[in-house]
């Protein structure tokens, strides 16, 4: 069975077909990368599967489960993890408070659950060895607004593997960057995914997506253009004119 | 005597009010400036019970419950417009509770409901009502330590980035909006037995901002220091009474001037000049 | 650094309130100090300041004549916003004051919650003219100088029904406890005048614009229009009715009853016609002292508001004069005991709850002035209520 | 006929509305403040323009000297109040403007007497036209008037001007704005002088209709101005011309329709309520 699978979803937006009659599938311990041009949809499909967006047609099914209407915050209590394109701390806490808001998922899950706990050792543990792991536990107790975007990008993912999750969408993690920082970052998902994590990987940087991705689904004009394997996928004729018609038009 | 008791009183109740607005605005950002309507929703529901001849207890428990109700369907409203769109209808909803009352006569509409039974003397009143205050920081204090608390931050801070961490967004705002409402209606109950006689402008717009600003002084998010806002809120127009021409001039003089050298209120004050962080 | 100014203001203040204190404490141990409070600020400051002003012309005009036993009275001034719960606190600190007789020049909401406080505290309280039916039934301490908005109500319904012979009415009424009581009180007895309501429009104390209810009255094309308000909303209101095009004959209020009405709506005044408890035509020389000192010490013309409180100080110090000025019983035993007075508003005798009974005035505004029209003397119809 | 006579009387309603409001709508869209203090302007511009017509006896003066001393407190507002306090929470700024609001009323009672004053000789005021059955004064057919030349002004200044130009790019983006050499700070103050002088004509057209100026003749604007904003969608100035007309309509109707349920304000309210459930953004909001 699939851990992940859209089907055929479609969204418009005002007439607009952003996503058309795309159905993909992702299975229990894969890395994928979804690629496009600017504008393909990538980001509205990445917005359905996570259920910032309601489509207007088709389903998502999490181990065959339906959870197309889902919201989200129980989507992420069932191991459904996502990090965002632009990185959204919570500012005016520190990146160990950052960490631990979602280190404490049991608790916070109910609101007068979350009333009765006070004790927060056992969420500050879990947050401290999270961020040693992706090396930024030296800002731990810094205020989230006042790090460089390196530690907010790792804080996030820090964030997102507090959640335990069985699924990890990353929204293009290397934007902003330098190559150095990327080629870290990416080494650490592909680490990430060794150790058992199912990673779909929305990501502009054709280089490193194709380096570390088993398996590539490349979107245009809302609907899925080619499939498979990395290498092959980037040398089909159709892929090429995708990219370099979004740079004739640029 | 009894008049420092009366401003005691009315102290607390104003306490209570701010905290209860704190809980919603402060720890949680959703922005009200409806809080009033609340505060009289606990009052009118209190005193029609205790005219319909339920016990005392029972009429503010109704008064409380009332309120939170009513908080539950404004904390829905929250889920669907945010920020300054949801300001504006939680002012809206501060309109719309009086004006609807202005015009039920079961309401007793413009001339209020009057001879509410008084189970209590001054001293009673002045105990109940410290009490709940002092019991309403308690709460308000454990909040902010707990779980709850910090999910409130992370909702107030980026509810987006909340709910992708599992966080329960629509949940606390209901919450929030549920104890915050209902601390206003028990502030309701016990003013509307104390007078023994509410009219519906107690509960205006002006009363909404009044609670607003006693927040606002006092230093958004920080319990002690809004308790120091409603206290100094409420003692400003009894210590300005010898100025009785120029009273409201120097309150605007007040708040503006509060706002522009010290956002941060009494709290951001004492940050300031002491270091240190109020809870 | 921005800490600095903050403080030096704030230094700055409490240096301001000490001084107040110190400055407002001794005043003079001899008076007899009664306390009085109105809206000097807020939405009602308009009528605060007439009611102060007609307060403190009664105060000189008694301690001109020799004060009260020899000794003078003072009025210990207090502002209310006409906020009913900013009223408990206030009551609570003449009393603790130790004042012995407080007079309310504020609207029914701060009376009503203040009227409590001072029966409790068994101390006279005398209301000027708020119309509220509760206040009098906090109990035996509470009196009021002026007559209820029903009793007014009841009024108008004779004077359109019976003088006017007008059958078809519309009520264009101000929502607040004045325009409901006196809608309530003209409609209980219409039925009784012959008269129809044909319809009943409301507005809010803010309203200055009345577009649709003009339009609307001007379809309705009712024979006479009774219409509450104060002069603030009232003045707007009668002009847009005129500039609309409605001519039936227009009854207002005492809220109405200020010159200012007339300088809001100017040529559209003429002709408009009020429920009063001031006859500025009087012979009375009690009124004419009134109407001529008030104008010679304020410049302005007086008004219901001001005759109200005037009113109350009067009676006030009548029955300090009766009782000494020591004992709060003796005091309220004196008021109840007040008996034909004669003062600006009429002669004051009080029931046994503490109403008074008295005349309707009729006012036609002519030629820019208020001038008499009719009076409404009917003890059965204007009987306050006895409990 | 009479239905039309309610729309008429709703839409004349909405001009006064959408002047008022304008001014509310371009301060929130440049610095998102919700500026409570536009009453003030307002209400400086009414008892100036009355003080003048009274003393020169000429409605010109009038207009002139309100949209003046208007056009002059807005700005001071902005420089003494709002700019230090620009990186603030925006509830700062709110409650700082609803501090200028309350001690300025305050003060007009204290300085101009607290029962408020009257134009001495209102000619547009006792001047009306009869057709159809209905009736309007001159004064309404002013504030309609001067409802479309200064908003048909204002869209000119915008689009073809400029100064207007580097207003809607600072608008859209003010760091942007700043990197093409446009002075952000002379933009804001410009924002303000154009606000406070439509609240100073707004301020003498509704003293003249009301002949009346009183302290707390503000009030309204304070706060049905600002729900005026958020029903056109905050900071769309588009939006707010229409939610000015609706709303007058609606209240029109809804006063004389739904006298026995609610009052003025709470039928405005509670449209402006079940609006934003369905639209959350406003009748014109983006997003």
């Amino acid at each position: 069975m699939m851990l992940l699978a859209g089907e055929r979803l479609s969204i418009a937006f005002g007439g607009v077909h952003a996503v058309e009659d795309v159905s993909l599938a992702v299975a229990e311990g894969e890395l994928v990368g979804l690629i496009g041009p600017n504008g393909a949809g990538k980001t509205t499909l990445l917005r359905l599967l996570t259920g910032i967006l309601a489509p207007d047609s088709g389903r998502v099914l999490f181990e065959g489960r339906d959870i197309t209407r889902m919201p989200i915050h129980r989507r992420a209590q069932l191991g459904f993890a996502l990090t965002h394109q632009i990185v959204r701390p919570f500012r005016d806490m520190t990146l160990a408070e950052n960490v631990m808001m979602a280190a404490a998922g049991g608790v916070t899950a109910r609101p007068w659950r979350a009333l009765a706990k006070v004790d927060a050792r056992g969420a500050r543990e879990r947050a401290m060895a999270l961020l040693a792991r992706l090396g930024i536990d030296d800002a731990a107790d810094k205020l989230a607004r006042n790090v460089p975007l390196g530690y907010l990008k790792r804080m996030q993912a820090a964030r997102a593997l507090a959640l335990e999750p069985r699924l990890l969408l990353l929204d293009e993690p290397l934007a902003g960057l330098n190559a150095a920082e990327a080629t870290r970052f990416a080494d650490l998902i592909v680490e990430l995914n060794a150790g058992g994590i199912t990673i779909l990987l929305v990501e502009h940087n054709l280089g490193e997506v194709t380096r570390i991705a088993r398996r590539l689904l490349v979107l245009h004009n809302g609907s899925l253009l080619a499939e498979g394997e990395p290498r092959a996928v980037m040398a089909r004729q159709d892929v090429r004119d995708a990219y370099l018609g979004e740079e004739a038009h640029a | 005597m009894d008049y420092y008791l009366s401003v005691a009183t009315f102290a607390a109740l104003n306490v209570i009010l701010a905290i209860g607005l704190n809980l919603i605005s402060g720890f949680c950002g959703q922005v009200s400036l409806g809080h009033a309507a609340f505060y009289g929703l606990g009052a009118y529901a209190a005193a029609l019970a205790s005219v319909a001849g339920v016990p005392f207890p029972l009429a503010i428990l109704g008064g409380v419950l009332v309120a939170g109700v009513f908080g539950i369907v404004v904390g829905f409203a929250a889920l669907r417009v945010r920020e300054d769109f949801l300001a504006i209808v939680t002012m809206g909803v501060g309109f719309l509770f009086l004006g609807a009352v202005r015009k039920q006569p079961w309401l007793g509409a413009e001339m209020g409901i009057a001879k509410i039974p008084s189970p209590l003397d001054k001293w009673g009143y002045a105990a109940l009502a410290i009490g709940a205050a002092v019991a309403l920081v308690l709460l308000s204090l454990h909040v902010r330590r707990s779980w709850m608390g910090r999910a409130f931050g992370a909702v107030a801070q980026d509810e987006d980035a909340a709910r992708t961490i599992g966080i329960d967004v629509a949940g606390y705002k209901i919450a929030a909006f549920f104890i915050g409402t209902a601390a206003a209606g028990l502030a309701g109950g016990i003013y509307a037995h104390m007078t023994q006689l509410i009219i519906p402008d107690t509960f205006n717009f002006i009363q909404s901002i009044t609670i607003l600003a006693m927040v606002v002084i006092g230093g958004i998010g920080s319990t002690y220091g809004v308790v120091a806002g409603a206290i100094l809120l409420t003692l400003m127009p009894e210590l300005f009474r010898f100025i009785n021409d120029y009273k409201l001039l120097v309150y605007g003089a007040l708040l503006l001037l509060v706002m522009r050298f010290s956002p941060g209120g009494l709290a951001g004050m004492i940050q300031r000049a002491f270091g240190v962080r109020l809870a | 650094m921005a800490i600095v100014p903050a403080v030096k203001s704030a230094t700055a203040l409490l240096a301001a309130a000490a001084l107040g204190i110190a400055l407002a404490a001794p005043a003079s141990a001899q008076n007899i100090r009664i306390g009085f409070h109105a809206p000097l600020t807020g939405f009602a400051a308009s009528d605060g300041k007439s009611a102060l002003n007609g307060a403190e012309l009664a105060v000189e005009q008694v301690n001109a004549a020799g004060g009260v036993n020899g000794r003078k009275i003072e009025l210990v001034v207090q502002d209310d916003q006409a906020k009913a719960d900013q009223a408990v606190p206030l009551a609570n600190k003449y009393i603790g004051e130790g004042l012995k007789l407080v007079v309310s020049g504020s609207y029914s909401g701060p009376t009503r919650a203040a009227a409590g406080v001072f029966q409790n505290a068994q101390i006279p309280y005398v209301s000027a003219y708020a119309i509220h039916p509760d206040i009098t039934r906090a109990g035996n301490y509470v009196f009021r100088t002026s007559f209820m908005g029903e009793v007014q109500g009841r009024a108008a319904a004779k004077f359109v029904g019976d003088i006017m012979k007008k059958r078809k009415v519309t009520l264009v009424t101000l929502n607040n406890d004045f325009g409901q009581s006196l809608s309530a009180g003209f409609k209980e007895v219409a039925g009784k005048f012959g008269i129809q309501i044909a319809s009943e429009y409301t507005y809010a104390m803010g309203d200055r614009q009345f577009g649709s209810i003009v339009a609307s009255v001007k379809r309705d094309n009712p024979e006479m229009l009774y219409v509450s308000g104060y002069f603030f909303n009232g003045g707007p209101l009668v002009a847009q009715l005129r500039a609309g095009g409605v001519t039936a004959p227009i009854l207002g209020t005492e809220g109405f009853d200020t010159h200012n009405f007339i300088k809001i709506a100017g040529q559209a005044a003429e002709g408009v016609m009020i429920t009063t408890s001031l006859d500025r035509d009087s012979k009375s020389p009690e009124m004419r002292k009134f109407i001529d000192d008030y104008e010679k010490k304020f410049n302005t013309p007086a008004d219901m508001v001001a005759a109200s409180t005037h009113t109350a100080i009067k009676v006030a110090a009548n029955a300090l004069a009766k009782a000494g000025a020591d004992d709060p019983a003796k005091i309220r035993a004196a008021i109840a005991a007040t008996k034909d007075f004669q003062v600006a508003t009429g002669r004051i005798s009080f029931n046994e709850l503490g109403e008074i009974y008295k005349a309707a005035q009729i006012q036609v505004i002519k030629d820019g002035k208020f001038r008499h029209q009719a009076t409404i003397d009917d003890p059965q119809l204007l009987a306050p209520p006895t409990k | 006929m009479y239905y039309v006579e309610l729309l008429l009387v709703g839409l004349i309603w909405g001009c006064t509305y959408a002047m008022m409001a304008l001014g509310l709508t371009l301060v929130y869209g440049l610095l998102r403040i919700l500026h409570v203090a536009q009453a003030t302007v307002f209400t400086l511009g009414a008892y100036i323009g009355l003080l003048a017509a009274n003393h020169t006896g000429s409605l010109a003066a009038a207009f002139v000297t309100g949209a003046l001393a208007a056009g002059a407190l807005g700005p001071l507002i902005y420089r003494l109040v709002y700019q230090p306090i620009l990186d603030r929470p925006p509830f700062v700024a709110l409650v700082a403007s609803i501090g200028v609001l309350v001690a300025m009323e305050d003060g007009f009672r204290l300085l101009f007497g607290p029962y408020g004053l009257s134009f001495e000789n209102n000619v547009w005021f006792t001047t009306t036209y009869s057709f159809a059955g209905m009736t309007v004064n001159l004064v309404q057919v002013w504030m309609v008037v001067a409802a479309v030349l200064l908003l048909s002004a204002f869209a000119v200044f915008a689009t073809r001007t400029r100064a207007g130009v580097a207003w809607r790019a600072t608008v859209s983006d003010p760091a942007m704005a700043e990197s093409f050499g446009i002075s952000v700070t002379g933009v804001r103050y410009v924002n303000f002088l154009i606000a406070s002088v439509l609240a100073g004509v707004a301020g003498v057209l509704v003293g003249l209709l009301n002949n009346l100026v009183e302290p707390g003749m503000g009030g309204v604007i304070a706060y049905k101005g600002l729900a005026i904003i958020v029903l056109g969608g905050l900071g769309s100035v588009p939006g707010t011309l229409a939610a000015s007309l609706v709303l007058g309509v609606v209240e029109s109707y809804g006063t004389v329709f739904l006298d026995k349920l609610l009052d003025r304000d709470a039928i405005a309210f509670l449209f402006l309520i079940v609006v934003l459930m369905i639209r959350p953004h406003g009748l014109l909001g983006a997003r």
